[in-house]
């Protein structure tokens, strides 16, 4: 226990104060039956996390916990809110968590602590805990790449070590999960009504003004957030994954505040903005060996270092956008399962 | 002779001639159900062909004694060897292809007359061909994988043959069919494979069996014997030994030129076929009597001959009783290879045609009277001997041969078996052979009786020619004859006539009788 | 020349029979031309038969046929061939040389059996070796049955269907016979003969001839087994008793031409069978002699049992072609006789053999003549051919009775001669013998008497049924002399040819007169009512036809059924027990089958499939943690 | 960067690429595009196949970065394999969705399937574990998708299987966590090599394969999880579920092998001196042991689960269980250190290691078989679903006299999975059974012949009904038949057309069997012995 506390007591007096707020952020967000207590409270565990990875001086895990857990989850919750603010059904998470509930799994009312439940809880709990005793009991062995991950961080065009390794010794990787979220934007248009579209086609429900006020106030800091951690990617923690996010959240508030195109105007443009990142990342991948000398003498993905900086930047503007509106995509599919399709 | 074929082209033969088929399978599936005409067309060339090339290869393997042999790789045996597809014809090879050669021919006659007006027609002769080709395919194996490989497929292209009616039954007698045949393939599948993993890749050796086996036998007797009762059993299904033999008189329900092709030449008889090779070629004779498993194996055979007759008498129905009769006459092939006689391995051997062309004859025949006067009962055979003559002579001669009345074919085989047994010291399967005579004589010459000498039923009326005799009884009217179609009765005909002829002409060179002992020599050299 | 004459002999006879059966195809019109056509040509083609009988021994040999067949004209076929044309010849003219509107019904079909029987017959004559012997015999003995039942009636068709099983019956153990014998034939010839060493394979053609079996019957270790199947096997178409029901049921169906062959040609082919096979004269070690001994005496037993039972159950007979059957039986009681003595007596095997050919002749002929006779009797017997009809009709009977001056007399004297010396239960045999002609003197007697009584039909103008009968008495007279005289090998005849002198006349004649008296008093004692009903008023009532059948017959049925009751119950017991295997491993399958659907319907929750899942994984990490 | 090389980065990046493309395009546009790039596929496929039968491994370091930093591809025998079964089943069942568009449900099928196609070449071509990651995150996550293009009824099922799909890649991303840190490196190679000379790091990986593989096998449905599969493969659309069945559950089927037989250091559990400790090796052989009988499970009650099918899809999708089975039923002879029972003895001429690599290639060889074989089945199926609007058995009844070609097609598959000769199944079951015989794993042989029995039941049970004459006359049925032409939104021409690559299939199913020993060949290239 002792190596857990810091010699001087009072240095931990912030620590403690932070994890305290943290614990009752938490009550807040569990405890209360009104939804828009529970968002709020939810709201402000957000930003106490993230306080606490800055406290921890882990900056990129801060923003991101800031841009997803902050801005997504945030805007989903306030979604919510103010579609039903009554306090919430005690199925009412299946019901927004799958696609299409079985008429056999539905109940007008079941206890609290159903056996399923406490099996599920417990299972969980002893997956997890197995997992963590797993994890400590290997953590041991440092990755071998330190050495020459800095000795080739010139050749990448950017600075910062996990940008390089997300973009030029593992540009790979990150084009393939970016094709991930792609391919779910485009499940998610052909699975849904209208191209995925419907949803912006429907009457919205009517906000309570202030919240409005609050949206309009928000956006700009959340388009800065999200434009910052993008630029800030190449030579600072951030990057196309994070801002994605916050862009995407900055979408959601925007639905809410009935401050978007409708649909016939929004169709043309979702489409190209999807692909685009991963088109161009392709592309520009292809062009190394395309312009090597002699041809195809590189190898995939590879950028010379004379255009390797303009490169990245650019994959990564396309491939935030294309992030964003496939985060959005979804939101707007799981938005009202039941009128997808 | 081998001027006939060059001797470059000769390893090619065989290929050619499991091709041949094939392609006509190929050619046929595709054709529109009308094109009658063109069907016929590709589908008696390929079997005409095919009679030639077996007749070219006769003089050369035969009596000169080359082996012709296509062989490529199949399997993979590590480092770099492998377990080949070989093709090669042997005497015996020859002798099991000539048969389906001939009969292929003379069945193709028989079925584009039974399916005049029927229906997917393509479908059938398609099948019909792959049978064919699987069969020709068996004969020419010259290894136990080749074997299984063509064997495998048979049962599969006669599973549509068999339920070609589309009916329930035909379709429940096809499964039963498909069940049993695919146990057996898959004993057969073990056997190999666990002989291969002992002895090696096992080709089939004319002279007294592979080595690899004898040594194995030698070394490990109980494998040996667990490995000869895999193969054999699993042979024995198809072959219709007793205990496994169900499946073949419910497959009766297939048309009558499948039925005649099932038992004569392709399944029943790539069964035995299977035998012979395993027991002559594969563990060598002798070596199969050290390990004590002939005995036993007679055993089964002799009861088998026996039994099949036996429930082959209960049957009213004739296609019944001519599939029990299979059932007994195809282990007589087994019986033969089973005793330590080059005698009775000839016997064996040859049966292997004679009992083909005897029972082919006798299922055109059933088929013929099913189509034209729909009997399918012996009761309904009444009188029929007046309405069908030759359809009626030509079962006659069958069911004589059958029951082993010389100069027919049967008789050769009773007379070799016979010599064979008690060369070997097996004096008491005279007396099953005798037996199973006797039985014959009691299920078939009902029959015979039946289509010569009882009255149709319901008949009467005046003779119109011949003045009625004063001492003559009251003469019974002349049935009218019935219209017995051409391509139905011709087959059987030729059958029936080569029936008498193979038995009449044993004696001479290249005649199954004298190629038999040919092959029986070369086992007990 | 020889060659030819053997191929005409066989497929003259059967393109002919051929051509009859093959006018089918024609229209009906056209069918019964040529099928007329055919019988009338029919009997001539037996005539290259009689050259070939008549120009002397030969051999022909066909090695492609069969096994490789051998044919041949020898001492003991020749006579036989000669009768078998006769007869033959005479019986198919008897039928079809007639105006159509008195020629039986189906005669074309009666004529094309009788020669393809003509094959066989004189095949089991000429075959010189096993397999051919064996195919001749089949063939005959099949294609008999075409006679037999000719008038597809009740009577006829339970006579050939008795027929027919009893071929069967002799078929299979001549088969066995011929299986065995076959092996002993070809097994030694491999292993000892020096002969063939030199000559790379054996020479089967060679070591199945005829001429090899009977030493090798006596050589083999089966020599009893082969005797009984001999015996039997052959005794089934001789006649012998028991085995003679068909005769009686068999003679009467079929038509008098067929009965005719049936008498006087084919059961000779047992007696051929006979002769050919058995080691007579053979010497071989003692078991095989005692095994002959047994044999002969069997066989000597069963004769004279036929030779004189047959008299008493005949007698009493009204249908006179049943009497003659069973003055058949009766004659061929005596020849099996005269075979079972040379079998006995080795050193009297030759002469034995010589006097049942004799005899076999004489009575094939004479018998002949009787069949023939019963139509042409109802036909003809009135007015002018009356008188020639019952002198011809008498001769026969005198022949077959024995009478002085007849082909009969020569055979009875010969067959005397050849069993001189040999006892049978103290009596020697060649006092009894002569009692066989009393018996048949009865017989004839009272066939005669029966034919007298039986109505007439009258006929007009003499046509080929009254010259063929006519033909066959003529021959009757003079071809046994003919035979005996210039045909019988030396050694196969008694050492002085019979000399008309008293004692040999009354030898003769003695046996007739006996039975003379026996009939004239037993004829008294009816007219004056002293007999018994049931034996003045015989009509085949006491005693049916067939005699045994009827014992033999239910015997057969009863056995039958028995055994098909104990087989059907071993396997329907076998059947229930299968089922009841494959219901058990169907039930078993069935459990596992709703087994695995419980289990999977469980599965399909979401629930318990995470549950399973976590199980594994605990499991895996359990199996990690103690591993 | 010779062709081969180009061609292996190529084979994953430009599916995606077109992949890509396709969203903008309109719907036949797509149709196009997809033939081409599954032409396009085959093309670079064959160049690494050429380079690989020369007895070359392929491989690119991308972006110039060699490993541990950047990301190596790698295509060894196995790839070759993998890629070339994708690659003819890929295009094939692109021509039947290109021919019959209503058999892809919906034309975002395209672009989801090519980057399903791209996602299956990327993990059969990576040689890293954390991109072999991604790709199965992109293979799970398009297929979920592509399921879920079977309309409303099959997006429970889709749902069903994202969880799973989910679950597995997190299961197997632990593994990977855990193998980074006791061997430092991501890159498969390199992690073999550095577990095999660190036995201190070996309860980590060990721990790691039972993860991984818990998480794989959940992917590839075996038998006790396997539920999800049935509704999953059987409610996709008709040119969804062969490429699900042949394909996407053989790209975790390629990860396992790659795991078992490449990066654990599984030599030293056969060679004791410098192997596992005792324990591990226990462990690791009761695994082995788990999943072999977990297959033997799968392969019977998967078939008698089948047997009692009265639908097409589930009946298809049953079978699919029941194969999954056969592929694991080698891993107790690959720790068994009796397996070369036989090798030794007299009389017998086996090689080295024959028992091992002739089980391998046995699984292999059931592996590509079935992914030929199924593909063509379901295309059959889907095809007659689409055709007859049902695919009760009992009412598809006589739908052979209609569409021969179908059956017989069908029953070409047939052969390949029951394993009758001549198929890949066939030799599969052979290399499988001599190499049980050889080390006497005589349980092996019983299982298989079971499979093979029963497979027979529940394939003749499927297809047999469809060969039944209908009872109706002939007229009746011409008439019925020109109704349902009429009925169906598709020419009756397109109709035959579409017949024509499950035909293709069932051909390829036979003639594949004779390629065994080229099989085998390509097997030896990069193994592990």
């Amino acid at each position: 226990m002792s190596g857990l506390l810091p010699e001087d007591v009072s240095l931990a007096v912030p620590d403690i104060a932070l994890g305290l707020a943290l614990l009752t952020a938490a009550g807040c967000a569990l405890i209360p039956r009104s939804r828009l207590a529970l968002a709020a409270g939810f709201l402000s565990l957000g930003a106490l996390t993230a306080l606490v990875w800055l406290r921890l001086d882990s900056v990129d895990v801060g923003l991101a916990e800031a841009g997803l857990g902050g801005g997504i989850l945030g805007a989903l919750l306030v979604w919510l809110a103010i579609r039903s603010p009554h306090s919430p059904a005690p199925d009412s998470a299946e019901t927004i968590s799958t696609t299409q509930p079985t008429s056999g799994t539905r109940r007008t009312s079941r206890p609290i602590l159903n056996p399923r439940t406490l099996l599920g809880c417990a299972a969980g709990a002893v997956l997890g805990g197995g997992l963590c005793l797993v994890w400590f009991q290997v953590l041991h062995a440092l990755p071998a790449w330190s050495e020459p991950l800095e000795e080739q961080m010139e050749t990448t065009g950017v600075t910062h070590e996990i940008t390089g390794v997300l973009l030029a010794f593992r540009a790979y990787d990150t084009l393939l999960e970016s094709a991930v979220l792609m391919l779910a934007g485009v499940a998610v248009m052909a699975l849904g009504r209208d191209g995925g579209l419907h949803q912006l086609s429907l009457p919205q429900p009517e906000v309570p003004s202030a919240l409005r006020w609050l949206v309009r106030l928000c956006a700009p800091v959340l388009l800065l957030a999200g434009l910052w951690l993008l630029f800030a990617g190449s030579s600072d923690s951030g990057g196309a994954f994070q801002s994605g996010a916050v862009l995407c959240s900055l979408l959601i508030l925007l639905r809410t505040a009935h401050a978007l195109p409708s649909r016939e105007r929004t169709e043309p443009w979702i489409r190209p903005l999807l692909i685009g990142g991963v088109v161009v990342f392709i592309l520009a991948g292809l062009v190394g060996p395309l312009l090597a000398d002699p041809l195809l003498s590189e190898a995939w993905l590879s950028w010379q270092p004379q255009w390797a900086t303009a490169a990245v930047l650019s994959v990564e503007i396309l491939l935030t956008i294309g992030i964003a509106v496939g985060l959005f995509l979804m939101y707007l599919t799981l938005e009202n399962p039941e009128g997808v399709q | 002779m081998t001027d006939l074929i060059p001797s470059a082209v000769l390893p090619w033969i065989p290929l050619v001639m499991v091709v041949l088929s094939l392609a006509a399978a190929v050619a046929i599936f595709p054709m529109g159900e009308r094109r009658v005409r063109l069907r016929s067309w590709v589908n008696l060339s390929a079997a005409v062909a095919k009679v030639l090339l077996v007749v070219l290869l006769v003089p050369a393997v035969v009596a000169e004694g080359t082996r012709p042999e296509f062989s490529v790789p199949f399997l993979p045996l590590g480092e770099g060897e492998s377990i080949d597809l070989v093709l090669r014809v042997d005497p015996l090879a020859l002798f099991f292809a000539g048969l389906s050669a001939l009969l292929w021919l003379l069945t193709t006659i028989y079925a584009i007359g039974y399916l005049e007006r029927g229906s997917d027609r393509s479908r059938f002769f398609g099948f019909f061909s792959l049978c064919v080709t699987a069969t020709v395919g068996i004969s020419f194996s010259g290894n136990l994988i080749t074997f299984l490989v063509f064997y495998e497929i048979l049962t599969l292209v006669t599973y549509p043959l068999v339920a070609h009616w589309g009916d329930e039954k035909s379709l429940r007698a096809a499964r039963m069919y498909m069940r049993y045949a695919l146990s057996g393939g898959v004993a057969v599948l073990i056997g190999v494979i666990w002989l291969t993993m002992y002895a090696g890749p096992v080709d089939f050796a004319e002279e007294g069996g592979a080595e690899g086996v004898a040594a194995l036998a030698a070394e490990s007797p109980g494998v040996a014997v667990t490995i000869f009762v895999l193969l054999v059993g699993g042979m024995g299904v198809k072959a219709a030994l007793v205990p496994l033999h169900s499946w073949l008189p419910s497959a009766m329900v297939a048309p009558a030129p499948v039925s005649a092709l099932l038992h004569a030449v392709a399944v029943v008889k790539a069964g035995v076929f299977g035998i012979v090779r395993v027991i002559d070629d594969v563990f060598g004779i002798e070596v199969a009597e050290e390990l004590g498993v002939l005995g036993p194996l007679l055993a089964v055979a002799c009861f088998t001959v026996l039994y099949g007759s036996y429930q082959a008498m209960r049957q009213t129905e004739l296609k019944k009783r001519l599939a029990f009769s299979t059932v007994s006459q195809v282990s007589y092939v087994v019986v033969g290879v089973s005793m330590v006689s080059a005698l009775a391995t000839a016997g064996g051997v040859v049966h292997l045609v004679h009992q083909g062309i005897m029972k082919i004859t006798l299922f055109f025949c059933a088929g013929l009277f099913a189509e034209v006067i729909r009997a399918h009962t012996i009761g309904e055979l009444r009188g029929a001997g007046r309405r069908m003559p030759w359809t009626s002579a030509a079962f006659t001669v069958g069911a004589l041969g059958m029951i082993g009345l010389p100069p027919t074919a049967g008789f050769v085989t009773k007379w070799q078996l016979g010599l064979g047994a008690l060369d070997a010291g097996q004096g008491w399967v005279v007396l099953v052979l005798l037996g199973s005579s006797v039985l014959n004589a009691a299920y078939f010459l009902p029959v015979v009786w039946m289509l010569w000498f009882a009255e149709p039923e319901g008949e009467s009326g005046e003779a119109p020619d011949a003045g009625a005799s004063d001492e003559a009884p009251q003469p019974e009217g002349e049935p009218q004859r019935e219209k017995e179609p051409g391509a139905l009765v011709v087959p059987a005909v030729i059958t029936a006539v080569a029936t008498l002829a193979v038995g009449l002409g044993a004696a001479l060179s290249f005649a199954p009788l004298q190629v038999a002992e040919a092959i029986a020599e070369a086992v007990f050299r | 020349m020889t060659e030819l004459l053997f191929a005409l002999s066989f497929l003259l006879p059967a393109g002919a029979a051929a051509a009859i059966a093959c006018a089918g195809l024609l229209s009906p019109s056209t069918a019964h031309r040529v099928r007329r056509r055919a019988g009338l040509f029919a009997p001539s083609a037996v005539l290259p038969a009689g050259l070939l009988a008549l120009s002397g021994e030969a051999e022909l040999e066909l090695p492609w046929l069969m096994l490789g067949s051998t044919a041949a004209v020898d001492a003991l076929g020749r006579p036989l061939l000669m009768i078998a044309v006769l007869l033959y010849g005479a019986a198919l003219s008897s039928i079809t040389w007639l105006k159509l509107r008195d020629a039986e019904r189906g005669s074309g079909a009666l004529s094309a059996w009788l020669l393809v029987c003509f094959c066989g017959n004189i095949g089991t004559y000429l075959a010189a070796d096993l397999v051919s012997f064996y195919l001749a015999f089949a063939v005959m003995s099949f294609a008999a049955v075409g006679l037999v039942i000719h008038y597809r009636d009740a009577a006829a068709r339970r006579a050939s269907r008795i027929y027919l099983f009893l071929s069967v019956f002799s078929e299979t153990l001549i088969l066995a016979a011929v299986v065995l014998l076959g092996s002993a034939l070809l097994a030694p010839s491999e292993a000892v003969d020096p002969e063939f060493d030199d000559g790379g394979a054996p020479d089967a053609q060679e070591s199945l001839l005829l001429e090899h079996v009977p030493a090798a019957v006596m050589d083999s270790p089966h020599t009893g087994l082969i005797l009984g199947l001999l015996l039997v096997g052959f005794g089934v178409k001789a006649g012998t008793v028991p085995l003679h029901v068909w005769l009686p049921l068999a003679h009467p169906a079929a038509p008098p031409a067929a009965s005719a062959v049936l008498s006087g040609a084919m059961v000779k082919a047992g007696l051929v069978g006979w002769l050919r096979f058995l080691p007579l004269g053979e010497d071989g070690d003692a078991g095989a002699r005692d095994a002959v001994e047994i044999a002969a005496w069997a066989l000597v037993a069963a004769a004279l049992t036929g030779a004189f039972l047959a008299v008493l159950v005949g007698v009493l007979q009204k249908d006179p072609k049943v009497v003659l059957a069973y003055s058949t039986i009766s004659q061929m009681g005596f020849i099996a006789a005269l075979v079972g003595v040379g079998l006995l007596v080795p050193e009297l095997a030759a002469l034995t053999a010589g006097a049942a050919v004799a005899y076999a002749v004489h009575h094939g002929l004479a018998k002949g003549a009787l069949f023939l006779g019963v139509p042409v009797v109802k036909h003809y017997g009135h007015g002018r051919t009356g008188v020639l009809v019952l002198l011809g009709m008498a001769g026969a009977g005198a022949a077959v009775a024995g009478a002085p001056f007849t082909s009969g007399a020569f055979g009875k004297y010969v067959s005397k001669e050849a069993v001189e010396g040999v006892t049978v239960l103290g009596v020697g045999l060649e006092d009894i013998l002569p009692w066989v002609a009393t018996g048949s003197t009865l017989l004839l007697l009272r066939f005669g008497w029966v034919m007298w009584q039986a109505e007439r039909a009258p006929r007009r103008r003499a046509d080929g049924e009254l010259l063929s009968w006519l033909a066959v008495c003529a021959a009757g007279i003079a071809v046994p002399w003919l035979i005996g005289a210039q045909w019988m090998p030396e050694e196969e005849l008694p050492a002085e040819p019979p000399t008309w002198e008293a004692s040999v006349l009354w030898d003769a004649a003695w046996p007739i007169l006996a039975g003379l008296a026996l009939g004239g008093a037993v004829w008294a004692l009816a007219a004056r009512g002293l007999l018994p009903d049931w034996a003045s008023r015989a009509d085949g009532t006491v005693i049916a036809p067939g005699d045994l059948i009827v014992a033999e017959e239910s015997l057969a049925v009863r056995a039958a059924s028995g055994t098909v009751r104990g087989v059907e119950a071993a396997h329907r017991g076998l059947e229930d027990r299968s089922r009841s295997a494959a219901e058990a491993l169907l039930s078993a399958g069935r459990r596992v089958r709703s087994w695995a659907t419980r289990a999977e319907t469980r599965l399909s929750a979401w629930e318990t499939s995470g549950l399973v899942l976590l199980m594994v994984l605990a499991a895996t990490a359990l199996m990690w943690w103690w591993g | 960067m010779t062709t081969a090389e180009f061609s292996l980065a190529g084979i994953v990046l430009l599916p995606l690429l077109a992949s890509a493309v396709a969203v903008l395009l309109g719907s036949r546009v797509r149709a196009v595009l997809g033939i081409l790039t599954a032409l396009l596929i085959c093309g670079l496929c064959t160049a690494v196949l050429i380079q690989t039968a020369a007895g070359g491994i392929t491989e690119l370091a991308l972006g110039g970065y060699e490993a541990p930093l950047g990301i190596r591809l790698r295509a060894d025998g196995l790839s070759a394999l993998f890629l070339c079964l994708s690659a003819v089943v890929g295009t094939v069942v692109s021509a039947h969705a290109a021919i019959l568009p209503a058999s892809a449900g919906h034309p975002g099928f395209w672009p989801l399937w090519l980057g399903c196609w791209s996602g299956l070449n990327a993990v059969f071509v990576s040689g890293d574990l954390f991109n072999t990651y991604v790709g199965l995150e992109l293979v799970g996550l398009t297929a979920v998708a592509l399921v879920a293009l079977g309309g409303r009824d099959s997006w429970m099922p889709a749902l069903r299987y994202l969880f799973v799909a989910v679950l597995g890649s997190l299961l197997f991303l632990v593994g990977v966590g855990l193998i980074l840190a006791a061997a430092g490196t991501l890159d498969m190679e390199q992690a073999a090599q550095q577990l095999a000379e660190t036995p201190e790091a070996h309860a980590a990986a060990v721990f790691a394969l039972c993860l991984m593989s818990v998480g794989l096998v959940l992917k590839l449905a075996l038998m006790p999880m396997h539920r999800w599969l049935i509704p999953a493969h059987a409610g996709a659309p008709g040119a969804v579920s062969p490429l699900l069945s042949a394909l996407v559950i053989k790209a975790a089927l390629f990860v396992i092998l790659r795991l078992w037989l490449w990066v654990m250091p599984l030599d030293a559990t056969t060679e004791a001196e410098t192997g596992l400790a005792e324990g591990l090796s226990t462990a690791l052989t009761a695994l082995a042991w788990t999943l072999g009988g977990f297959g033997a499970l799968a392969v019977i009650l998967g078939s008698v689960m089948a047997l009692r099918q009265d639908r097409l899809k589930p009946l298809v999708a049953y079978s699919t269980v029941a194969q999954v089975g056969y592929w694991f039923l080698f891993l107790p002879l690959l720790l068994d250190p009796e397996a070369g029972a036989l090798e030794g003895q007299p009389g017998t001429t086996l090689a080295e290691d024959a028992v091992l690599s002739g089980a391998l290639s046995g699984s292999v060889a059931l592996a590509l078989g079935h992914g030929v074989a199924k593909a063509g089945l379901f295309l059959a199926a889907g095809l007659l679903k689409e055709l007859w609007g049902t695919d009760e058995i009992e009412s598809l009844r006589g739908a052979g006299r209609r569409h021969p070609l179908l059956i017989l097609s069908m029953g070409l598959c047939a052969v390949g999975l029951i394993g009758l000769p001549i198929s890949l199944g066939f030799t599969g079951k052979w290399h499988l059974a001599t190499s049980a015989v050889a080390a006497e794993h005589w349980w092996i042989i019983a299982v298989l012949v079971l499979g093979t029995l029963l497979s027979a039941g529940y394939l003749l049970r499927g297809i047999a009904p469809l060969l039944l004459q209908d009872a109706k006359d002939p007229q009746d049925q011409e008439h019925d038949a020109a109704q349902d032409a009429d009925a169906s939104a598709e020419s009756p021409r397109r109709q035959r057309l579409a017949e024509v690559p499950a035909f293709v299939l069932g051909l390829l199913t036979v003639l594949t069997g004779f390629l065994a020993v080229g099989i085998d060949a390509l097997m030896g290239v990069g193994a592990p012995w």
